[in-house]
């Protein structure tokens, strides 16, 4: 009787598990591509395919293009002539239809996120130090690797988000939250002044007229750059929110 | 026993009995076993004229809850409310439900306190009414908002998003306000009924009715009614009376403030809070009335609910109603006084509609806020005045036919309020009207039905008077009638 | 619509049930990632960027030169095109709704063969069939044109056996070509110089809504008209209808219909007894003086010298005249006479400007009258008709409709039409935006129109040009040998103007300047022109059609939907019209007094009868119209063109006879009318809740002389002090930035084209007639009208109300979610999806500019692909406003950051100031003092502190937006309905 | 103490004026009995000598914290974030005292409610009462029951007073 009960418990704890979990799975995609293959053998870098980060709010998933640039038609024997997933994609390419891939870094609609934006921040002057170092070992998906990641930049700073995705056969999410607004909210709490934005602002301003301490405040928490332009706000609602 | 109070025709006057219990209520005049029987004899197998009604009203609650999901489905704008009558009958139905839940605290709390004996047959269904009230009227703000789908936003709880409330806002002190009066009067209710269902539990058990006692033992936590237990618990019934007290007038008073801290014209008054209290213990004992005056008449409680309980509340009733009347002149006045053009314009609106000048010729045209108006005017100023005379005030059915007007009087004012001033404020180019639509007028006919349904059900389920008190109100049983000899 | 339990219902279910706890099966389904097969090569393409193309607006003739955004090689959003010297930059509503053109669900997406669909061969086996057969009978009705495809289609008519071509065009200005013709001996349109005018007198012309150039009159009308150092040139109004342009008149002259000739004679010979000049008009004016023409005009004899001391006193004159009310059947002689009056004023080569080169094509009426005859005397055996409507556009009594049954009609059309439904072969055109062309204008003015996008998806169209090149050459081969497409075509003739331009470069390169450019421009030449003696031999009489039994029936041309082309677009049809405030409908103008004495209430329903047909349509009250006339604007009352248009309003040409003016235009003033009361309510919607204000002080004016008086300016008071310091006192506010806007109340003319762009740049819904009925539009910016004073003394004003990102919001306190907050930028964020509609905000929004999604608003396909991806797309029970375009100054921030620096100003413009004719929107960020804006709203700037005003400031929520009052060259009597004491209030001071 | 192991002497009493007799008479002998009542009476408490209780103390305390929460919540939550609303104060105090009473009230309630009956069943152990007098159900109805504890030695004694003052029943429990 007791273990009867038990077995459904733990059937019931092990369905809901799988049922939150299955993110962190791989997606079921056309064509079983590997990022693994490409990035790591083969040394392509990110952005030789999704070829818009840098220029525009979407990063751009490769035109099919692309794939045929260097595998080319079965007939020319380029790359792989008979592996038989790569003639999956020859047969889109020959059939003229675009390969339908499963979006995996899904964001809300209601949100705007540039990729240009975060390609191109010079993290240096952007981002202050999380202070702690990166555990890698451990802990590779903890803030302070990801800030750590961010600030190396090239295709470290897209595994920063989108997780190691050199050593992914597939695609899938690594951040159980990705997408929602904590997730984004850590790191964008990490550029210079945001936290004094976030918390001190100026609590007091009701009470006391406090503008000598704050005119020093926002030079010490650094709300103009060394340039001598004002840094972005990252967290003010219609930073992303319009 | 004799008349435990009267009018007696000879003197002229009315007779009041001091030695008898409480004047005026002959139920102190019983015995503890007598009140008990006959108490517990209320809760027993229903004339089948009683499933008649509850289903007449679930019907009434299901033609709310269909309206409700159309509008769910088709969305918001299904119903009447529009630009820039953004509040229209949802919130008039939430300020009307929360003003009918002031009167079960006001009279279980601040009568209490002020030792008022005359609360003692009333006050448990006065309270359930309350809690019934808070409940429907706790629905309208999630049937009102566009994305009632969202609603947990508004509690302060951590989450991921790192977002808080504003506690800024006059409707998060709304949530504040209703939810803790929504607490206190279920607690109230609760604690009020714990030694009642030890007895409902002890009886079960006496008449061998293992089921009802199975059902009434858990929620009678173990009552034995022993010296310390009713050391605490009498000491408790005072501080949530004393607590509850201050709550009835803020919740009110909070409410109004849903209103008064806005700019707009005709709602942005100070007056607003002790208006608004008033209205709803006016609203609220009128409520007690229109419902109690018939369950005496079906359950004979003539002896219980007297006529003295029905006037003291119709004197209350006549209080408020001078100050809900007050307040709407000082409304005028101020409005006059202020020289305000935008609050001149809205006061002129409400009475009279719109001015000649206002359009560019002419069609002056009577709307829905002026026939609220009037219908305000008339039901809660005009209505009330029969209620100075004490023979009025004695006839139950004129008291019932008074307070049901009341009610219908104090919804058109919560109408008047919000329907009218959003519809003429301080740009004239986006002036406009309000109308309600079928999807309105079924969830306000839905949100009776639920009040209803679970009065309906309260008062077979549970005594809908506090037989603990009515005990505690009557002479004790006394061997040796030394100190007390009452039987006249 | 999707069918059973969507995720999204079921949610919503159960958040009603209150069971909104999270539950862990509500996992998303996979959104597909779809990437492109081969990316275009030719150029740079880059998603979610904006790209640019210069082309041509043709809603109208005038031909302004646009730029249209392009997101995902999607039409996105149409914008004057900066570099035109027409328009420079401005577009009017109808050129901002021209997405609506292209993106119209009621356009033509088959062939058609007696509304049956066919393929395209066989559209074009019948077409060259009946080509064939019909060689040289041959007609082809379309708009009247300025640029190649009339020489193309002249060849065309030649290649195929002979035709002849018919320009339609009902608003044609052909009797004002006759008049230059007769007084100036050069049939021509001059160019009007507003900015040398020192005073205007109109008698008549609307050209602020549909007289010439709306877009270029509107900015140089305002050039003059507004005020500035200290001054302010006057426009007079003299007519018997306040149009628009009326509204913005410093004075009405109410004249009777038919006779502005007369008075312009009248005011001409006193100016010419003063400077005593042209001798040889001297007997001839004598006989039009004041006295003499007083009782015909219904103008005293005293008032009309005194507009002539004005004139004499504030030149240089420019007298304007022409549209639709100078269309009676003597509207040439009237038109002469108002060049007599600029003539004898002296306002030749000063305001009135004719151009070397005259490149207007006429059109008149009097062909349409002898096409009609031919077909149906047979001699015309196949009409082809372009998008032009004439079947809609001309009155019954014309019987164009019973003509064409004679003969064979294709249709080469985009847009549904009545046309096109009585056609019997439809070939589906493309929109111009997907087609190539051109258009000159005038002189010195080389536009190109280059298609922005490829056909709209779903609409099997081609280019006009290139089907009718298709047909001719399946019949004749030898037709436009080596050209296969009208490119080919266009390019030829380009060549050609490479060379009149001077260019002796490459001509690709030549080519790429050109579609960057948007066209060739250069300064127009001028040539000299004196006033022809034999003036003296026009005849000006008085018509007489007050006397007459009945009032006088004048069609107004209506600013949105012109000749009727406007009805089918859906924003065209939501946004109210700036005068009467009415949407989605046609109305009968009727002075007030008349009405009551006729017993005919505001809003009661009237049926017009003529000799020539009825209609019901509802009475609506209008001080600024003659006595005995009446006024009913055209446009609507569509049967066949569309969802949009069908059924909305009535079409007042039904009304009308077929007669003609000396030049052979139709005549539209003149027809006299009775009415009848048929029902005392309508079901006619006006958006303005009340046409006054109240002494609010919202729509604000002051006057000159007040202001030169100075002293108690405004500007001098200092803001109040505060308990609570300012925001720009916390740390990271308004640094740099403090976004605000100033609107010019003297400038702005009502016109709405900014609410249209508001539209189109903000994905706003359009929610229909009913909907707005009960107050549903969605519009982020109203365009507020208010009517001050009584009667013949009345003023219109007019206020864009936008929000104001106040600092001191009102509706930012009562959020209970912080959905919407003071932004450190100055900008009254509102944060959609935070939103949970609780509709407080709206409530406490003194200036009610929130508006709130009562249902999930649908765009109908292929509306949907207009919407501006760069914005998020409400949904049910959220509130929205406008945010000063965040999206564009987001947008400029990054490319700003990346170049690293901040952003300038000017880098940033609102939809509603980009499209703006008169530049009356001034936008930009309020910290720099530099900047136009701060100029402008700073209460020490001298130049403006006397009109600056904020709107409620009262209420201390401390606007963003600062407005200029209005200047008024007169006072307007007493508030005439304000006699109520208590309304009157204090002038705000900011 | 175990609850089973009830020594002592419990009355059932009709009258309440023999019962306050039998509470002076047993509190004489230095026993404080436990009473049940159907109601609580005055005479009752003043025959028990006015017993107190430690409940508003507990209320007290929790009414404070309410309080403090009350304040401290909306102003942590406001300074965590600053989004300025109207130009007002980030620590808005005015609008925080609506929060500080509200929940002033609702700690204070919800505290007191636990507290009634958390005493009782501490009450329950510290003055057990004989199983037999649980199963009597006539004491929430109109009878007054007296329980003495005592040991072996006084059951007579206590039995004693109960029935000379007319007790309906008498119960020795050993």
């Amino acid at each position: 009787m007791v273990s009867r009960q038990f077995n459904l418990l733990s059937l019931l704890i092990s369905f809901l598990f799988i049922t939150i979990y299955s993110s962190a799975a791989y997606a079921k995609q056309p064509i079983a591509f590997s990022h693994k293959l490409h990035t790591v053998q083969n040394g392509i870098p990110c952005q030789y395919c999704h070829l818009y980060a840098r220029r525009s709010f979407s990063s751009g998933v490769p035109p099919v293009s692309t794939c045929i640039g260097c595998h080319g038609p079965q007939e020319m024997k380029l790359v792989k002539p008979e592996s038989s997933e790569v003639n999956k994609m020859r047969e889109y390419w020959s059939k003229n239809i675009p390969i339908p891939w499963v979006k995996v870094h899904d964001i809300p609609d209601f949100v705007r996120f540039p990729h240009k934006k975060h390609i191109n921040a010079d993290s240096d002057r952007l981002i202050s130090d999380a202070g702690g170092g990166c555990d890698a070992e451990n802990a590779p998906r903890s803030l302070e690797c990801k800030l750590a990641l961010f600030r190396t930049g090239g295709d470290e700073r897209c595994i920063a988000c989108h997780g190691d995705v050199r050593s992914m056969d597939g695609m899938k999410q690594v951040d159980d939250n990705f997408g929602k607004m904590g997730w984004c909210m850590e790191c964008h709490l990490q550029v210079k002044g945001a936290k004094e934005r976030k918390r001190t602002g100026n609590t007091w301003a009701g009470w006391f007229h406090a503008k000598e301490m704050d005119i020093e405040r926002e030079a010490a928490i650094g709300l103009i750059n060394d340039k001598g332009f004002h840094n972005p706000n990252t967290l003010d609602c219609l930073t992303c929110h319009y | 026993m004799g008349t435990a109070s009267g009018y007696d025709p000879t003197a002229g006057k009315v007779i009041i009995d001091e030695h008898i219990g409480h004047p005026g209520i002959k139920a102190t005049t019983l015995g503890y076993g007598e009140i008990n029987d006959e108490m517990l004899a209320m809760l027993d197998k229903p004339h089948p004229s009683y499933y008649l009604l509850l289903l007449g009203f679930i019907m009434a609650l299901g033609l709310g809850a269909l309206s409700f999901a159309i509008q769910v489905d088709v969305g918001i704008g299904y119903s009447g409310i529009s630009h820039p009558i953004a509040w229209g009958f949802y919130i008039t139905n939430f300020v009307f439900w929360i003003g009918i839940g002031h009167a079960g605290t006001l009279i279980s709390a601040v009568f209490y306190l002020t030792r008022a004996p005359w609360r003692t047959a009333i006050y448990r269904s006065a309270e359930a009414m309350t809690v019934f009230a808070v409940f429907t009227a706790g629905l309208f703000p999630l049937i009102h908002i566009g994305r009632p789908w969202l609603a947990f936003w508004l509690i302060p709880y951590p989450n991921e998003r790192m977002l808080w409330v504003n506690f800024k806002s006059p409707l998060l002190w709304d949530v504040f306000a209703v939810t803790t009066y929504m607490s206190v009067s279920i607690m109230f209710f609760l604690l009020g009924l714990i030694p009642d269902i030890a007895i409902l539990r002890d009886e079960a058990i006496r008449k061998g009715k293992k089921l009802k006692a199975l059902v009434y033992a858990p929620l009678a936590l173990a009552w034995r009614g022993t010296n310390h237990q009713w050391v605490h618990y009498m000491r408790g019934y005072l501080i949530f009376a004393a607590f509850a007290t201050p709550l009835v007038f803020s919740v009110h008073s909070i409410v109004s403030w849903d209103f008064a801290m806005s700019s707009v014209p005709g709602w942005h008054t100070t007056i607003f809070a002790p208006y608004f209290v008033a209205g709803a213990i006016f609203s609220g004992l009128a409520m007690v009335l229109t419902v109690l005056i018939p369950i005496r008449a079906v359950f004979g409680l003539q002896d219980y609910i007297t006529n003295h309980v029905i006037q003291s509340v119709s004197r209350v009733i006549i209080f408020t109603s001078i100050i809900v009347g007050y307040a709407y002149a000082t409304e005028f006045f101020i409005g006059y006084y202020s020289g305000s053009p935008y609050e001149r314009a809205i006061f002129y609106y409400r009475p009279f509609g719109e001015m000649q000048s206002w359009t560019l010729l002419g069609d002056n045209q009577l709307n829905f806020p002026q026939i609220a108006f009037w219908l305000m005017v008339f039901c809660n100023v005009i209505a009330p005045i029969p209620l100075w005379r004490w023979k009025v005030r004695n006839n139950p059915l004129a008291v019932w036919i008074i307070a049901a007007l009341i009610n219908v009087g104090m919804w058109f004012e919560r109408f008047n309020i919000i329907g009218s001033s959003l519809q003429h404020e301080y740009d004239p180019a986006s002036w406009g009207e309000y109308w309600p639509t079928i999807v309105e007028t079924g969830v306000t006919i839905g949100s009776f039905g639920f009040f209803f349904t679970l009065f309906t059900i309260f008062v077979k389920s549970l005594p809908p008077m506090a037989i603990m008190e009515l005990k505690e109100g009557t002479k004790p049983p006394m061997k040796n009638n030394v100190k007390k000899d009452g039987d006249g | 619509m999707k069918k059973g339990l969507s995720r999204r219902k079921l949610f919503k279910y159960m958040g009603a049930g209150g069971a909104t706890a999270v539950i862990a099966g509500c996992e998303k389904k996979p959104e597909k990632l779809i990437p492109m097969l081969v990316p275009p090569t030719n150029y740079e393409y880059t998603p979610h960027t904006t790209y640019n193309y210069m082309t041509t607006c043709r809603e109208c003739e005038a031909a302004c030169g646009m730029m249209v955004t392009t997101r995902e090689h999607r039409a996105q959003k149409a914008e004057g095109n900066p570099n035109h010297p027409i328009n420079q930059g401005a577009l009017c509503a109808r050129g901002q709704a021209s997405m609506q053109t292209l993106y119209n669900p009621s356009r033509i997406a088959h062939p058609l063969a007696d509304g049956k669909q066919i393929p395209w061969e066989e559209g074009m086996k019948q077409f060259a069939a009946v080509m064939q057969t019909a060689s040289g009978a041959i007609a082809y009705i379309g708009k009247p044109t300025t640029g190649s495809d009339g020489d193309f289609i002249d060849e065309w008519l030649d290649a195929a056996g002979g035709g002849r071509r018919v320009g339609f065009n009902l608003l044609n200005q052909n009797s004002l070509v006759e008049a230059n013709r007769i007084a100036f001996g050069r049939a021509d349109i001059p160019e009007y110089a507003f900015e040398n005018a020192g005073i205007i007198l109109n008698f008549g012309a609307d050209f602020l809504e549909s007289w010439g150039n709306t877009v270029e009159n509107a900015r140089r009308f305002a050039d003059t008209h507004a005020y500035k150092d200290g001054k302010k040139n006057r426009l007079i109004h003299v007519s018997p209808h306040v149009s628009l342009t009326g509204a913005k008149a410093d004075r009405w002259v109410m004249i009777n219909p038919g006779t502005e000739g007369l008075a312009a004679l009248a005011i001409a010979s006193v100016i010419r007894e003063e400077k005593d000049n042209y001798k040889f008009l001297k007997k001839f004016l004598e006989s039009y003086s004041p006295e003499k023409v007083s009782e015909a005009t219904g103008v005293s004899a005293e008032l009309l010298r005194e507009l002539a001391k004005d004139v004499i006193g504030h030149s240089t004159l420019l007298a304007l005249g022409g549209g639709n009310l100078a269309a009676t059947e003597q509207s040439v002689e009237t038109l002469t006479a108002v060049n007599i009056l600029n003539a004898v004023s002296g306002a030749l080569g000063e305001t009135v400007r004719f151009y070397d080169q005259s490149p207007s094509e006429t059109s008149s009426h009097q062909q349409i009258v002898q096409l009609i005859n031919d077909l149906n005397s047979g001699k015309i055996k196949l009409l082809i008709i372009d998008d032009s409507n004439p079947v809609y556009a001309l009155p019954p009594s014309v019987e164009l409709l019973q003509a064409m049954q004679k003969a064979f009609v294709v249709s080469i059309v985009s847009q549904k039409s009545e046309t096109s439904h009585a056609a019997n072969l439809v070939l589906p055109a493309l929109t111009a935006y997907e087609s190539w062309g051109d258009a000159f204008p005038r002189s010195g003015v080389r536009s190109i129109q280059q298609p922005v996008m490829t056909a709209v998806k779903g609409f099997d169209a081609k280019a006009r040009e290139d089907i009718l090149l298709e047909a001719v050459q399946q019949v004749n081969n030898k037709a436009f040998s080596g050209i296969s497409s009208y490119f080919d075509y266009l390019q030829n003739k380009w060549r050609k103007v490479q060379s009149e331009v001077g260019d002796t470069g490459n001509f690709d390169n030549f080519w790429i300047k050109v579609l960057e450019n948007g066209g060739i421009f250069q300064k127009p030449e001028y040539a000299h022109v004196s006033l022809n003696r034999k003036v003296t031999s026009v005849q000006v009489n008085d018509p007489g059609m007050t006397a007459k039994d009945g009032l006088t029936l004048i069609p107004t041309a209506s600013i949105f939907h012109g000749d009727g082309s406007g009805a089918n677009k859906p924003w065209l049809q939501e946004v109210p019209n700036p005068m009467s405030q009415i949407v989605w409908d046609s109305w009968v103008e009727i002075n007030p007094d008349t009405a009551q004495k006729m017993g005919i209430n505001d809003r009661a329903i009237v049926e017009v009868s003529t000799p020539h047909g009825s209609v019901q349509a509802t009475a609506y009250y209008h001080f600024g119209i003659h006595r005995d006339a009446i006024a009913i604007p055209l446009g609507q009352g569509h049967q066949h063109s569309g969802d949009v248009a069908d059924g909305f309003g009535i079409n007042v040409m039904d009304l009308l006879p077929n007669n003609l003016d000396g030049t052979g235009s139709l005549t539209l003033v003149g027809t006299q009318a009775q009415l009848k009361m048929v029902n005392d309510k309508s079901f006619t919607v006006n958006t303005d809740g009340n046409a006054r204000q109240l002494g609010r002080n919202i729509a604000a004016a002051t006057t000159v002389e007040e202001l030169a008086k100075g002293g108690d300016h405004h500007g001098k008071h200092a803001r109040p002090s505060e308990f609570y310091p300012d925001r720009s006192e916390t740390a990271g506010y308004y640094k740099p930035y403090r976004w605000g806007m100033t609107i010019d109340l003297d400038r702005c003319n009502g016109c709405s084209a900014c609410v249209v762009a508001c539209y189109a740049e903000n994905n706003l819904p359009v929610v229909g007639k009913m909907r707005t009925a009960i107050g549903r539009e969605m519009s982020w910016i109203r365009l507020e009208r208010y009517i001050e004073g009584m009667g013949d003394d009345h003023e219109t004003r007019f206020t864009p109300m936008l929000c104001q990102q106040c600092g001191n919001a009102g509706c930012e306190t009562v959020c209970p979610v912080y959905a919407t907050y003071h932004n450190p930028e100055g900008l009254n964020a509102m944060v959609y999806n935070r939103c949970v509609g609780t509709r407080y905000c709206s409530n406490n929004c003194a200036y009610k500019v929130r508006r709130f999604n009562w249902f999930d608003y649908e765009f109908p396909s292929p509306l949907d692909q207009q919407l501006n991806s760069t914005i998020t797309t409400r949904e049910v029970g959220v509130m929205e406003k406008c945010t000063f375009c965040v999206q564009r100054i987001n947008t400029a921030k990054h490319d700003a950051n990346n170049l690293g620096r901040d952003l300038e100003d000017g880098e940033v413009k609102t939809a509603c100031q980009q499209t703006c004719p008169t530049n009356a929107i001034t936008f930009g960020n309020l910290m720099d003092p530099e900047s136009k804006v701060a100029k402008q709203a700073l209460r020490n700037n001298q130049e403006n502190r006397d009109r600056q005003y904020e709107v409620l400031a009262e209420l201390n929520y401390k606007p963003a937006i600062t407005y200029l009052k209005k200047v008024n060259t007169r006072e307007i009597d007493g508030h005439g309905s304000e006699k109520h004491e208590s309304h009157e209030t204090e002038t705000s001071h900011g | 103490m175990v609850m089973g192991n009830f020594t002592g002497v419990w009355g059932i009493f009709e009258y309440m004026d023999e019962t306050t007799e039998t509470i002076e008479q047993i509190r004489e002998k230095g026993v404080q009995p436990t009473v049940i009542t159907p109601c609580p009476r005055h005479e009752i408490d003043h025959a028990l000598g006015n017993p107190t209780t430690v409940l508003p103390w507990i209320a007290l305390f929790f009414g404070a914290l309410g309080c403090f929460v009350g304040y401290s919540l909306p102003a942590w939550t406001a300074s965590d974030w600053v989004l300025p609303v109207s130009g007002k104060p980030i620590l808005a105090i005015p609008p925080y005292t609506i929060i500080g009473f509200e929940l002033t009230v609702l700690f204070t309630t919800i505290f007191t409610l636990i507290s009634i009956a958390l005493l009782g069943i501490i009450d329950s152990f510290r003055f057990p009462i004989p199983k037999a007098a649980k199963k009597y159900r006539r004491f929430q109805r109109d009878r007054f029951g007296v329980v003495v504890r005592c040991d072996a030695a006084n059951l007579e004694q206590f039995e004693t007073i109960m029935k000379s003052n007319g007790a309906e029943e008498v119960h020795v429990e050993k």
